[in-house]
Parts: C-alpha cells; sequence; structure tokens
C-alpha cells in the first residue's frame, strides 16, 4: 500500500527475485520462441564500434573439473539497439559483471561457471560449470552489452540515469524520479510492440494510485492486495484480475544456535510453534483480506505446485505443546510464563512498522501467546530497519514477512542451508537468515541443485521441506493474491494474460491502447532507486519489472503457470551436458 | 563618642556597561553611576542618602548589600568587606541588612500570599521557630492586623503593602536597613505614617537606615546625617541640624528650596533656587565640576577642575570650589 | 481572593474554553475508564469472522456503534484505547518538553551573555528547520548511538517517541521563559528575594516560575494537540510508536484512514478524524481560554 | 543599510559552518555511511572499504569528522559532489529538478496562504468577538487540527475521482507535475497540476496566519497610541491603513520570513500524497536508504534557506519598523 509496504514484499523476495532478476524475465516470448531456427551463421560484420566479438580473458573463473556444459545458440537476428550483434562477448559481461562487481546482489550459479567461449562462431556459447547445476535456467536472466560499459568487471558506475542497452522490444527514452517513458527499440528482431509509449509512474501509496485510475490519469496499476481494494475500485470502467502467484507470508522462528535465542532450543521452538493456532490467524487477518478467496498455506516457503505436499499442516497442538515441554524440565514460573532452570525467555517478535496487516497480527496472536504462557513482546522497527539491518543480521526471534517463490525452487538452497547462515565463514553474508541449520536437509537441498532431473529433484525438495516442517522454523501462512486493475476504456488486449507470472504485468507490449492517446500509462507502487540490474539497486521487484525485463535480453522467461521457456534469443532449447 | 560604624563605604564606584540596542546593532557605553562615594553609619543611626533621579543613589543602595557588583571601593558591614565576599557567608549576612523597596507594588510577589512573602526570609535563613507566629508578630509590629497573612498583596492599599514590605525586611532581625525612596510612590497623606512607623521601629529595634530619597523633605526628620549626591558623586555630607540650617552646597541649597514649608507666610517670602534644564547624562557627564552646567555659581574654573569633597571643619565635608 | 481563584473565574466565563474543558474532562473518564466504557477489547472483534460472512467493515450499527474496521474489530472501543495512548504521549512529551524548556530558557535569562546567545540561537534554527525533518534526523541519531540505546529504548517505543517530541518541544517554551526571566527579574519583587539571600533556583522555582505559570500553562497545552498531531503524522509515514501488541494510538487509527476513503468506508475516516479533530481544538481552546485567564492585561476589563 | 547587511552576511558564513558541520555529525552518526555502503556494495574488497572512507572522508572521531567534514565542504562548493551510495548515481541534477520543483510549490503556497490568511486577520480583528471571528478562528483550529494527507485525500476524491465519475473528465490532476509522458515545459498544465498541492498547504498556512494576523492587529488597535489618534478624530479607515496595518503588519513579516524554511520542509507529506517529486520526496527516500551523499547537500540547502531567511527578517524588520535606524 505505502511505499513501506511494497518495500517489504521487496526486500522480502530479495532472494528470490536476485534470481529473478538474472533469470526470469520477459514472458510473451512464449510465442516467440518459435522464431525459425535457421543456421545460417553471423553474415553481417559487426560495426567498428561494435566492440570484440568475444573478449579477452574470457569469463567465469570457478575452478575444478568440468562437470556440466550448456551450449546455447544465439539467433543470428539477435541484436542490440545499435545493431550490433549479441554475442557471446556480451555473456561473458554479463558474468564478469555479476561476479565481480562490487555490490552485485547475487552471484549464485555464475560462482560455478569455469568459462564461457565461443562455439563454432560468436554467436554460439559454451559454458562450462565446475559442477553440476540444476537451476540454470536461472542464468543468463538479463544481458548487458560489453560494448556499453567500459569495464564488465565493475559496472557499479554504470546504468546510473538512463539505461540505453536494449535487446528487447523496449528502449528506455527516459528516467526521472518522476516517470520512465519506454519507446520501441527499432532494431528489435522479434514482433514490434503494439503500442508507441509506455509511461509508468510512481505512486507513494495505495490511496493515491487508486485515485489516479479512478480518474482516469493512469491506465494500469499492480497494487499489492488489501482488505477492501475492490470496493475501492469499483468502477464501471475499471476492471481486475486476482489470481494466487508466487508470494506468500509466514512466521519465522530465528534457530540459529550460535545467536542463543531462545529458540536455538528445539525443545522449546517446537512447542512454541504448536501453540499457534494458524487456522485462528487466517481466519482473522486474512480472511477479511482475501474476501474469502485463498486457503490456510500448508505447503512450507513455496507455493502450491510441484513441490508442495502439505508438509506444514496441522502443527496446531496446544496439548503436545504443555506436554512437550513439562517432559523436558519447563514449568510455568509466577507470571505464567514458561521457565526453565528459572529462566522465562523473551521472545522479540519483529515487524516493519506500518504495516496494518502484521501489526494486527500482532495485536491478536501476542495475547493468545502469553496467556499460553510465551512471553511475547513487539520488537518492531522501520521497514530499513527491519530489512536491511535487523533481518540480514538475524537480530529477532520471530518474524513475519512475504517472500516470493520463483518457478525454480534454486532459492531454497540460499535460503535454508546451514552454508547460508551468516558466518565468518562467509562474510556474514549469507543468505539464511532464519538460522535453521539441519545437516541432512541441507544435504538434501544441495543434492537438488546439482539433480538435473524433474521429479528426481521435485522429490528431493519435498523431503527438505519435510525435515523443515519437522523443525518448527517456518510456518507458512497464506498465498497472496496479485491483482491487476486496469481502465477498460484505455487499454485491451491481453492485460490479464500474465498477471500471475512471476515477471508480473510485462506482456505490456501486447497489450492495446484503445483511448488513441498513443501511450499506455502504468501505476508504480514503488519507483527505482537506479537501474543498474546488478547492484543492490535490482533488490526490488518493481526496479526489475519496470527497468530490466523490458530491455535486457534473456534466455529463458517465465510463464503465467510457473514454467521456466526459451526466448527468441536463442534458436533452440540449450543443449545441456553432464560431463 | 566613638561607636564603630555598622556599614562604611569608601570609594565605592559603580560602572554600567550599557548595550543601547537599535534594531539589531547595539552601541556599548559605560555609565558611570557611582563614582568614589564614601560614608559611614552608625549603629541605631540613619544616613539620609539624597539626590534627584539619576543621581546614582540606588546604586548606591543596591551596591551595599551587593545586589549589584561594584567596580571598585569597598563596603565593609559589621566590620567585614562584602566585596568579594563569598556567596555562603553574604547569604548568611544578608540576616542582618535587608532592604525596602520603593514601589509597593512591585516589590510583593502577587502570587504569594502576604504570610508567605514575610515568612520568605525565614526560610530562606533557616530561622528556627515558628514562623507563623513571627509573621503574625510582625504584622502586629508594622500596624497591620495579624488576620491578613492570608490575603494577597492586590487586596491591600499601597501603604499597607509598604507596611508589608517592611515587615519581611524585618523578619530576620536585621541591624541594618536600606529604605530605597520608601514613601515615593505613596499619597503624601499616608507617607507620614510609614515614616513615622520607620522611626518608632528604629527606636523600637536599634536599627541603622539609609534612608535613599530624591528630596530632602522626607529625611529631615528621620535623618542623623545626609548626604546629597548629584550624578554619581557626593556634594555634600552634613547632620541633618547642619545642612538645613547651613548648607553650603549649590545644589544642596537649591534641593532645600524647593521644600514646600507648610506655613504659607513663610513659603511667600522664600526665594526659590531654580535649578535650569536636566540632569546631564551620566554617559558623558560635564568635564570638571559636574554640576557646573546648572550651578548659578559657575565659572570657566569650574570645568577645567573638579572639586574635591572637602571637610572645611565642623565634619561638613562639601564639594564645591564655591561653597557658601 | 487569590490570583488563581481570579483565574478561574475569569476562564469560566469563556465559554468555549469552559465546554472544551468538559468534553476533555469526558474523554479523559472514557479512557481511565477503558475497560467499562469501551465494549470490546481493543483487539478483539466484534464477532469471529467466517469465511461465509467475514465482519470486516461494518458500517456503524447495533454491535459496532461506529463501524468496524478491516478485521472486524469494533472502532468505538478502538478510538478510546487509542486515545488513551494518544493523550499519553501528548501530555508525557508536552510537560517534560515544557520542563526542559523553562529550564533553558530560565538559564538563558538569568545567566544572559554568551550563554544566553547560544541557547537561543540554538532555539532559532531548531525553529526554522522543517518539522519532519528534524523529527527523523534526530530519530536516526538517537537510535544509532549505541549508549542511548537503554536510555531511549526501541525507535517504535512509546519513550522513544516521547523522548524525540520532548527533544523536539522545548523551543517554543524556552524563548517564553526567556522572555518571562527577563521581564521579571528586574520586577523588584525578584530582587527583594535575592536581597534576603534567596538562590538563582528559589528564585526560578518560588518567584519566576509561579509568575510565568500563565503563559507556560497556555503553551503547556498547545503542545499537547501539537505532540498528538506530531504522532499522528510519524504514524503516516510510518515512523510513529508501536504502542506494544494490543494497543493502538489516535495516530494509527487517523493513519488508518487512508485505505477507508476510496471504498467508501467513511466511518474509519470520519471517527477518527473527528476525535483527534475535537481533541486538539479543545485543547487550543482551553489554552486559548487559560491565556485570557491568565494575562494580567486583561486584568479588570473584560 | 548596507553596511548592516553586509555584517549579517558576515555572520551568516561562521554560522553556516558551524551548523552544517554540527548537522554533517548527526548525520554520520544517524545514518551511518559506511555501513550503507556496506549494504549496497556488500562483497567489496578491504581495499574498495579504504578507498570509499577515503574518497568521501569517513573518518572516525572527532578529528575524523572535522576531516571528514572539510573533505566534504571542499567537494561540495567545487560541485564535485560524491554520489550517491544507492546505485551511484549523481546527486545534483536529481535534487535540482526537485529543488525547483519544490520552490515552485512551496513560494507559491506561503505567498498565497499568507496573503490570504492575514485577509481573513484583518478581517476577523475588524470585530473581534462576534460570530465572525468565532467562525474563522474556530475554521482555522480546525485547519490547523486536520491532518494534510486528510484533507489531500478528500481534494484528490472530489476533483479528480467523483469529478470524473460525475462528469466523466476529473477536473484537476491527482499528480505528478505533469500528466504521464508530457515532454517539455507546459505552463498551463504545470498550474493544473500545482492547484491541489497549493491548496493543502494554503489552507494550513492561512489558519496559522489569520490566527497571528488577528492578534497582532487586535493588540495595535488597542494600544494607547490607536486610540489616541481615534479620539484626535482621525478616520477609522485611515487608522486603520496608515497606522495600525503597519504596525501589526511588523512581527508578522519577521515570522513569516523565519516560517518560510518549516514551510518549504513541511511541504513532505504534501508532496508524497501528490506524487509530486520535490525536495521532501527526495529527503524521504534517501532517509529510507540512509543515504549521506544525498541528505548532506538536502540539509545544507535548508541550511541557507534558514539563514537567508532570518537575515531576511533582520533587514524587513530594521526596514518597517520606523523606529530603527541603522547607522
Amino acid at each position: 500500500m505505502s511505499k513501506k509496504t511494497s518495500k517489504v514484499l521487496a526486500f522480502a523476495t530479495g532472494v528470490a527475485l536476485i534470481l529473478a532478476a538474472c533469470g526470469g524475465d520477459d514472458g510473451d516470448s512464449g510465442s516467440e520462441a518459435s522464431t525459425p531456427a535457421s543456421e545460417a551463421p553471423a553474415t553481417e560484420a559487426p560495426a567498428a564500434d561494435c566492440g570484440p566479438d568475444v573478449l579477452e580473458g574470457g569469463a567465469g573463473g570457478a575452478e575444478g573439473d568440468a562437470a556440466m556444459k550448456i551450449t546455447f545458440d544465439i539467433s543470428p537476428d539477435a541484436v542490440w539497439q545499435d545493431g550490433c550483434p549479441i554475442t557471446v562477448a556480451d555473456f561473458q559481461c554479463s558474468v564478469n559483471a555479476t561476479l565481480n562487481t562490487p555490490g552485485s546482489i547475487s552471484t549464485t550459479g555464475y560462482d560455478k561457471i569455469i568459462s564461457i567461449e565461443a562455439g563454432e562462431s560468436s554467436k554460439q556459447v559454451v559454458v562450462t560449470f565446475n559442477a553440476v547445476y540444476a537451476p540454470y535456467k536461472l542464468l543468463f536472466g538479463g544481458l548487458i552489452q560489453a560494448s556499453a560499459v567500459a569495464d564488465c568487471n565493475d559496472i557499479s558506475g554504470d546504468f546510473a540515469s538512463l539505461n540505453q542497452v536494449s535487446g528487447r522490444e523496449w528502449m528506455m527514452e527516459s528516467f526521472s524520479p518522476d516517470q520512465l517513458v519506454y519507446v520501441p527499440n527499432p532494431n528489435y528482431w522479434g514482433d514490434a510492440p503494439t503500442v508507441e509509449r509506455v509511461v509508468a509512474v510512481p505512486f507513494a501509496d495505495f490511496d493515491t494510485q487508486s485515485a489516479a485510475l479512478l480518474a482516469g490519469e493512469v491506465d494500469f496499476i499492480y497494487p499489492q492486495f488489501f482488505a477492501g481494494i475492490s470496493d475501492a475500485l469499483s468502477d464501471a470502467n475499471v476492471t481486475s484480475k486476482i489470481d494466487f502467484g508466487g508470494d506468500y507470508e509466514g512466521f519465522y522462528l530465528q534457530a540459529d544456535p550460535a545467536r542463543g535465542g531462545p529458540f536455538s532450543d528445539p525443545i522449546f521452538r517446537e512447542a512454541f510453534a504448536k501453540s499457534i493456532d494458524r487456522d485462528a490467524v487466517f481466519e482473522q487477518i486474512y480472511i477479511p483480506l482475501s474476501e474469502g478467496k485463498g486457503k490456510l498455506l500448508n505447503c512450507g516457503p513455496i507455493v502450491p505446485g510441484q513441490y508442495c505436499d502439505e508438509a506444514f499442516a496441522d502443527q496446531f497442538d496446544p496439548e503436545g505443546a504443555v506436554a512437550l515441554l513439562e517432559a523436558n524440565g519447563w514449568t510455568k514460573n509466577g507470571e505464567g510464563y514458561w521457565a526453565k532452570d528459572g529462566n522465562a525467555p523473551t521472545i522479540r517478535w519483529i515487524i516493519n512498522t506500518g504495516n496494518t496487516r502484521r501489526e494486527n497480527t500482532q495485536a491478536f496472536l501476542i495475547p493468545l501467546l502469553q496467556a499460553a504462557g510465551f512471553n511475547v513482546v513487539a520488537d518492531n522497527c522501520d521497514a530499513a530497519c527491519y530489512f536491511q539491518q535487523r533481518l540480514p543480521a538475524l537480530d529477532y526471534d520471530m518474524a513475519m514477512y512475504i517472500s516470493t517463490a520463483p518457478p525454480d525452487p534454486a532459492y531454497l538452497v540460499s535460503s535454508f542451508t546451514c552454508a547460508q547462515i551468516p558466518s565468518e565463514a562467509n562474510s556474514q553474508q549469507g543468505q539464511n537468515s532464519t538460522g535453521w541449520c539441519n545437516e541432512e536437509a541441507s544435504a538434501l537441498l544441495e543434492k537438488s541443485d546439482v539433480t538435473v532431473d524433474e521429479a528426481e529433484r521435485a522429490q528431493l525438495v519435498k523431503d527438505a521441506l519435510k525435515l523443515m516442517a519437522g523443525d518448527y522454523v517456518m510456518l507458512p501462512l497464506f498465498q497472496f493474491p496479485k491483482s491487476g486493475f486496469w481502465r477498460t476504456d484505455r487499454l485491451a488486449g491481453p492485460v490479464d494474460a500474465e498477471l500471475n507470472n512471476y515477471r508480473a504485468f510485462n506482456n505490456f507490449s501486447k497489450w492495446e491502447d484503445v483511448d488513441g492517446d498513443g501511450q499506455i500509462v502504468l501505476g508504480a507502487e514503488q519507483w527505482p532507486e537506479c537501474l543498474n540490474p546488478v547492484t543492490e539497486c535490482a533488490n526490488s521487484s518493481w526496479m526489475v519489472w519496470l527497468t530490466a525485463f523490458p530491455i535486457l535480453p534473456n534466455v529463458w522467461d517465465t510463464t503465467n503457470d510457473g514454467k521456466l521457456v526459451i526466448t527468441n534469443l536463442v534458436t533452440k532449447e540449450p543443449v545441456v551436458e553432464i560431463l | 563618642m566613638t561607636v564603630e560604624p555598622i556599614l562604611a563605604v569608601d570609594g565605592l564606584v559603580k560602572h554600567f556597561t550599557v548595550k543601547t540596542a537599535r534594531g539589531v546593532r547595539a552601541y556599548k557605553n559605560t555609565v558611570q553611576a557611582v563614582s568614589n562615594v564614601s560614608f559611614s553609619v552608625r549603629p541605631g543611626e540613619t544616613l539620609g542618602l539624597v539626590g534627584e533621579s539619576g543621581s546614582g543613589k540606588t546604586t548606591v543602595g543596591r551596591c551595599i548589600l551587593r545586589l549589584i557588583e561594584p567596580t571598585a571601593g569597598s563596603v565593609r558591614f559589621q566590620g567585614e568587606e562584602l566585596v568579594g565576599m563569598r556567596a555562603e557567608r553574604l547569604r548568611e549576612l544578608r540576616r542582618d541588612m535587608q532592604i525596602v523597596f520603593q514601589d509597593p507594588y512591585a516589590s510583593l510577589d502577587p502570587r504569594l500570599t502576604v504570610g508567605t512573602s514575610i515568612a520568605e526570609p525565614l526560610e530562606v535563613q533557616r530561622i528556627p521557630g515558628d514562623h507563623r507566629a513571627r509573621v503574625k508578630e510582625l504584622l502586629e509590629l508594622v500596624g497591620l492586623s495579624p488576620d491578613h497573612s492570608r490575603r494577597f498583596p492586590h487586596e491591600f492599599s499601597g501603604g499597607q503593602r509598604q507596611r508589608i514590605g517592611i515587615a519581611r525586611a524585618l523578619a530576620s532581625n536585621p541591624k541594618l536597613l536600606v529604605l530605597d525612596e520608601p514613601v515615593s510612590a505613596l499619597d503624601v497623606s499616608i507617607q507620614a505614617g510609614v515614616v513615622n512607623l520607620l522611626a518608632d521601629l528604629q527606636d523600637q529595634l536599634g536599627l541603622a537606615y539609609v534612608f535613599i530619597a530624591h528630596d530632602l523633605s522626607v529625611v529631615r526628620h528621620v535623618s542623623h546625617n545626609v548626604a546629597v549626591m548629584y550624578l554619581g558623586k557626593l556634594v555634600e555630607v552634613a547632620t541633618a541640624e547642619t545642612l538645613y540650617e547651613r548648607a553650603s552646597h549649590p545644589y544642596t541649597r537649591a534641593l532645600l528650596s524647593a521644600i514646600p514649608v507648610p506655613d504659607p507666610g513663610v513659603e511667600r517670602g522664600r526665594r526659590r533656587i531654580m535649578l535650569e534644564g536636566d540632569v546631564p547624562s551620566p554617559i558623558d557627564p560635564p568635564s570638571g565640576c559636574r554640576f557646573r552646567t546648572r550651578c548659578p555659581k559657575a565659572q570657566d574654573h569650574c570645568a577645567v577642575e573638579e572639586p574635591a569633597l572637602v571637610d572645611r571643619g565642623q565634619g561638613h565635608p562639601v564639594a564645591c570650589h564655591f561653597p557658601d | 481572593m487569590s490570583p488563581r481563584r481570579m483565574a478561574v473565574r475569569r476562564f469560566v466565563k469563556h465559554r468555549a474554553a469552559l465546554i472544551s474543558l468538559i468534553i476533555l474532562g469526558i474523554m479523559v473518564l472514557f479512557i481511565l475508564l477503558a475497560p467499562f466504557t469501551a465494549r470490546y477489547g481493543v483487539n478483539e472483534a466484534v464477532f469471529k469472522t467466517s469465511p461465509e460472512k467475514p465482519n470486516s467493515f461494518l458500517s456503524p450499527r447495533g454491535i459496532a456503534w461506529l463501524g468496524t474496521d478491516d478485521i472486524g474489530r469494533d472502532l468505538y472501543s478502538r478510538l478510546i484505547y487509542g486515545l488513551r495512548v494518544s493523550i499519553l504521549i501528548g501530555l508525557a512529551s508536552a510537560f517534560f518538553g515544557t520542563i526542559l524548556g523553562v529550564a533553558i530558557g530560565a538559564v538563558a535569562g538569568l545567566r544572559g551573555g554568551w550563554i544566553d546567545d547560544l541557547l537561543m540561537r540554538v532555539t532559532d534554527l531548531f525553529l526554522a528547520f522543517p518539522f519532519l525533518v528534524t523529527l527523523l534526523v534526530l530519530r536516526s541519531v538517537m537510535s544509532n548511538v549505541p549508549w542511548l540505546k537503554p536510555i531511549v529504548g526501541n525507535p517504535t517505543s512509546i519513550r522513544f517517541v516521547v523522548i524525540l517530541f520532548v527533544l523536539f518541544g522545548w523551543m517554543g517554551v524556552a524563548r517564553l521563559m526567556r522572555g518571562q526571566v527577563l521581564a521579571l527579574k528586574e520586577r523588584e519583587f525578584v530582587e527583594a528575594a535575592r536581597a534576603l539571600g534567596a538562590s538563582n533556583t528559589r528564585i526560578v522555582l518560588r518567584h519566576l516560575l509561579p509568575n510565568s505559570a500563565g503563559p507556560i500553562l497556555v503553551a503547556l497545552t498547545f503542545a499537547v494537540s501539537g505532540n498528538i498531531i506530531a504522532e499522528a503524522t510519524l504514524g503516516f509515514f510510518g515512523y510513529g510508536p508501536q504502542p506494544g501488541a494490543g494497543a493502538t494510538s489516535l495516530g494509527k487509527l487517523v493513519g488508518g484512514a487512508k485505505g477507508a476513503l476510496l471504498p467508501g468506508y467513511w466511518w474509519l475516516v470520519v471517527f477518527p478524524c473527528v476525535i483527534l479533530i475535537l481533541v486538539s481544538l479543545c485543547v487550543n481552546f482551553v489554552g486559548d481560554g487559560l491565556r485570557d485567564a491568565t494575562d494580567p492585561k486583561l486584568d479588570g476589563n473584560r | 543599510m548596507f553596511r548592516f547587511v553586509m555584517r549579517r552576511l558576515m555572520w551568516a558564513l561562521p554560522m553556516t559552518l558551524i551548523i552544517t558541520f554540527v548537522v554533517y555529525v548527526a548525520l554520520r552518526v544517524g545514518t551511518d555511511p559506511l555501513a550503507s555502503y556496506l549494504r549496497v556494495n556488500q562483497r567489496a574488497s578491504e581495499k574498495k572499504i579504504q578507498q570509499y572512507i577515503e574518497t568521501n572522508g569517513l573518518y572516525e572521531g572527532f578529528g575524523g569528522y572535522v576531516r571528514g567534514y572539510l573533505q566534504w565542504l571542499q567537494g561540495f562548493v567545487t560541485f564535485d559532489w560524491p554520489r550517491s551510495i544507492k546505485g551511484s548515481r549523481e546527486v545534483w541534477p536529481e535534487f535540482r529538478d526537485a529543488m525547483f520543483n519544490t520552490l515552485r510549490l512551496g513560494l507559491t503556497a506561503t505567498f498565497l496562504g499568507i496573503l490570504i490568511g492575514l485577509s481573513f486577520g484583518i478581517f476577523v480583528a475588524l470585530k473581534p468577538g462576534g460570530l465572525r471571528d468565532a467562525t474563522v478562528s474556530t475554521s482555522s483550529f480546525v485547519a490547523i487540527s486536520t491532518p494534510p494527507y486528510v484533507s489531500a485525500l478528500l481534494l484528490q476524491l472530489l476533483f479528480a475521482v467523483y469529478w470524473s465519475k460525475w462528469f466523466g473528465q476529473s477536473l484537476l490532476p491527482t499528480s505528478g507535475v505533469y500528466p504521464p509522458g508530457h515532454r517539455g515545459f507546459d505552463l498551463v498544465l504545470m498550474i493544473k497540476h500545482m492547484i491541489l498541492p497549493v491548496t493543502v498547504v494554503v489552507i494550513q498556512v492561512v489558519a496559522v496566519y489569520a490566527r497571528y494576523m488577528r492578534a497582532s492587529l487586535l493588540e495595535v488597535l488597542n494600544s494607547e497610541y490607536m486610540r489616541t489618534a481615534r479620539s484626535k478624530g482621525i478616520s477609522e479607515r485611515r487608522v486603520l491603513v496608515r497606522h495600525a496595518l503597519r504596525n501589526a503588519l511588523i512581527p508578522i513579516v519577521t515570522v513569516a520570513a523565519i516560517d518560510i524554511g518549516a514551510i518549504l520542509g513541511g511541504l513532505i507529506i504534501t508532496e508524497r500524497i501528490f506524487s509530486y517529486p520535490g525536495l521532501g520526496d527526495f529527503f524521504l527516500g534517501a532517509y529510507d536508504n540512509g543515504d549521506f551523499p544525498q541528505m548532506m547537500p538536502w540539509m545544507f540547502f535548508f541550511t541557507l534557506v534558514v539563514i537567508a531567511f532570518n537575515l531576511l527578517a533582520d533587514v524587513l524588520y530594521a526596514v518597517l519598523d520606523p523606529r530603527i535606524r541603522l547607522g
């Protein structure tokens, strides 16, 4: 709703978004993937200022023996906005930039690349990995033009004001704190967009963007869902589509033994989790919110689909909790709190201030938990403090936030394995902010990363999540609706076709402008701070939706039903060889 | 009789630095409010300190109590030097010296009852005993009803308020009172009552007074000695009788002639000495004799040399080149 | 008759102030007796929602006099509890801010010289700088200095917000007090007190303060309403206090009106805003009345 | 006069330096730029960090702050501003645009607000104690007590949302400086977009100044010399215009000049609701990110504004008050 709230989403989905920025991309290419796979070699001689086809010094840099090799055949038609062909150099540059730029938000996957070389021509890319890497489809999601940056190893100073690189339908005409304008890329080799201009404008909160929609100033908005949204936007000219996407909200119990919080004691943690009535929370908080749609999420840190087997159902068991505690030497103290050795732990529950839903949840649940004998206190701070300081530092006992589950489960490895707990070993940069370390589950997840077979991989993930459910480190609550609202008197075409897509509304190059003003206006809930696709700037969904997807060429796209398919950047499905 | 003076002022000097605010700018000026004033008061006696407004007499009074810091000179009270004295000792000594102010409307805190105001010195000085009884006693002493202690100042007339001010000053049993024009703000009809009260109290309690006034009529009856000030300097000091009979400084004579005499016959036959012009600014006093600009006897010599306060015998010092 | 009683008499003549005081009194009674006056708990849904019949956003009716909010809680009860927190914050920060202001103003006025110049310059700056920015910068400094943490607490705690408002709320009073001191210290009754041997502290507490009580009280009342609005503003930006689970504040409720205007949940907008406006209106009127009652210039001609 | 202004200007310089130094230290402590940098550049090498510390003068300790401040100041005045931490963007172009947007909005609103407020104040002061007085002072209390975001939303609803529902087209735009996609300069559109935000600010300013003016004018009208003027038989209108207004305006002009900084800063709320890309939005964005290189120029700018308008207040005071003569 407010900028804050969207920021919540942005950061919470951080891990996923990294992948999104690099992996998931524009989905309208589903049809475009059928571009004829001509075998014709690149006939055009590159213009003098296009730079070399292959970078000196190559790319990657991981040590070890080659374990996997992927060969990409770049479409001979694929060119940048300046007419220069997209070649292996651009793959190399993108990888180097992601690996070496200080402030690059994630190097996952790329850090396994030993080398990137040209195959038969500079239009064929051969990538060699030092290990099997199953989520390879998340790689090469936003290529950077090698000749557009001064130094591929540090692009932190590039893309500061306007991103002029484009290998997709759109080019950025202007970018400022008050608007972002796209015009069609004249050199795009696929279908040209149907609209002359697309303008995105920022809004600080739901009220103002709704008012702008109702007043006819914007044509389309994609707000975060909240109670009353349909009432707010009931208008003869406004229509909507609500769908359940990859966003899910849950409770997280910080379990890292090294930090010594109350939940590092597995008994106490289990008893606490068993005392939380998720059904009641669902009824109290989420039913009004979803206006009767949706149901309690039982999948874990993932949404219903091939990786979900409801392992987190039936966790509420207050009697079991009491029995468990009493069996392990816990007794209620004078204040009615469970205590062991005279010590009644205080549980610090953190959320970001200003988020009404989470505040309501705290207000509802804390008295119940206190009555159950747990001394839970609200220990909240604003979004910046919460997501940028407290969560990464694991400075909390219980947290509540939204994450986004991407189509590929690879994010589970970075979010929930032992090696990813921030520690000296990973220079405090680990992504596992729950502090959960289960060696067996970690092994399963890591194995899933190197298992290419889909069914086998799904089973590994399910097994790991079952262990996670048994360890009570996370309690899933709700799969969040995604909603698009648009004016039917101004907008037509497949507006509702991709709203559930991981990359949201990015099929807008197929939308139709029916009011004849020559442009489509999108309302943005959150405004990109900057345009750099590999740095912290990219750590927000809106940034990626607005400034990476429409312009940066990619190999794989996500679809509305959560699949990864190739784009017209390549002529055929890349060939994967396990060595 | 060689009684030690209770108060001895010697060479008292007070300069003020005055900022004249003019919008946002400020000018600094030095005002010589008091220049080299010396006198002494013996126990049970009254010194009348007389001068027009601006003569520095009030400043002298404040300096005696060290309500303002003298620039130079010495003030000895019961033999103890007050200038430069530690704040602790000074506070103790304030039991023994008190002040009664000119404006009875301003000198009482409007928010405090009369009783509280009178009891304040007892509290501040931590004087033991039944304060309420003492307040009643004091009220009676100054001729008010003991029941008045619970009333507020605005319910009293000016004369009554001045009596309250006196009662407060007397609360700690002081030995010296500085009376800063105690009756000049009062109606003539009630001035006498207050003056008589003061005289009675002196008899009763053996107090010493420094009685500051702007004309000679008031101090005439109550003073043993009179000192006349003009523009920060003493111009004449004498016993009351001497002064009224044989004033020798032209300024004193002018002041004396301004006193209305009750007897109409005498009044008609008197020659009034009128002073011309205003008192010059103490920021930039006249050279030589400060009185010369208004003096009927002034000569060129007066502008050059400043007359010293010289005792020409009979214990009657005068600062004039041409005394009568 | 004591000056206080005269002031009371004048105050009572100020009709608006008297009515305001009565309204405020009723409000205070309501919030003090919250467990009895509120119909439901602060976080209690009017009745438990069910998937078929969500109870959120009920318009005012018998079971919920002022309607319900997004998760079916009774707005009337929440207003009572919210007002309690807001008035606490408003009063506490105004009170301590006034004390700080009085102290600073008294020091500046009594000491004079460079201390006075310095303090007044600082005051001017605090007053002239954009309010919200100063608040936010102070807030970040306060939450980032480790050794302050045990004193100020968590940035979202009521204590933190009160301290923040105190640090930000002393300037007006300081100026006022300084002016009063400068005016009063020339008065003879202050000089008299000094002649009695009274210390500076005693003079300030016994004489200067009581004689400045009128304007200071007026400033204090305005600070109360100012702080209540400031709390609401902070809440609007998400930097407001988090009164702990199971509590709300007027600022939060008014901030909650944000999402309610467009859907037409008018009661969620109207009632909190009306209460906020009413509180600050009443407080302001009381302040006005106090000013008239204590202004010595008006003695006798009303 | 000239000498007076020059002297005040010479005073203003050290004042600016001292204040901005204090602000510098406060922001250094409050935002911890190095921590922000590390948050954004998580994998920066030891060498890079050291380099960042040196180029930005992020030294520790009091001496370090002084050194860092001087280094920052040097870069600032030579327009060699450090880049933003997030996205390492150039600060000046964005700051400049935001500044012009805010100044346009703020000065218009201040001017209109004070003008209308003063008129109201005069209007009621002429007939104090009546129904007119009660209505205006109650309304101004209500206006002061109404949070600006509530009035802003109501205005948006009325003139944009409902208007377009009723008449098919909105009367006034709800957001931005120009309609989406607009290019170039267009005065009419710009003014159209300013009407609602300006109104929100004006409501508050009017409320405050109506009260100021009422009080100030009443004081003058009740003063001794006004009574004298009246008793001399000078006409009421003449008394009002020649004497009362002039004297009543003196304190208000001073207050207004000092107030302008606060009003400009108070635009933060309004700008946010109307998605108006001004300094307020600029500051909030920077504050949320703890972006020191963006916040410091902001604070510097406002320090200058505050000091400049204080100076202006002094000068105006001196010009208006005939009792003051400047040597």
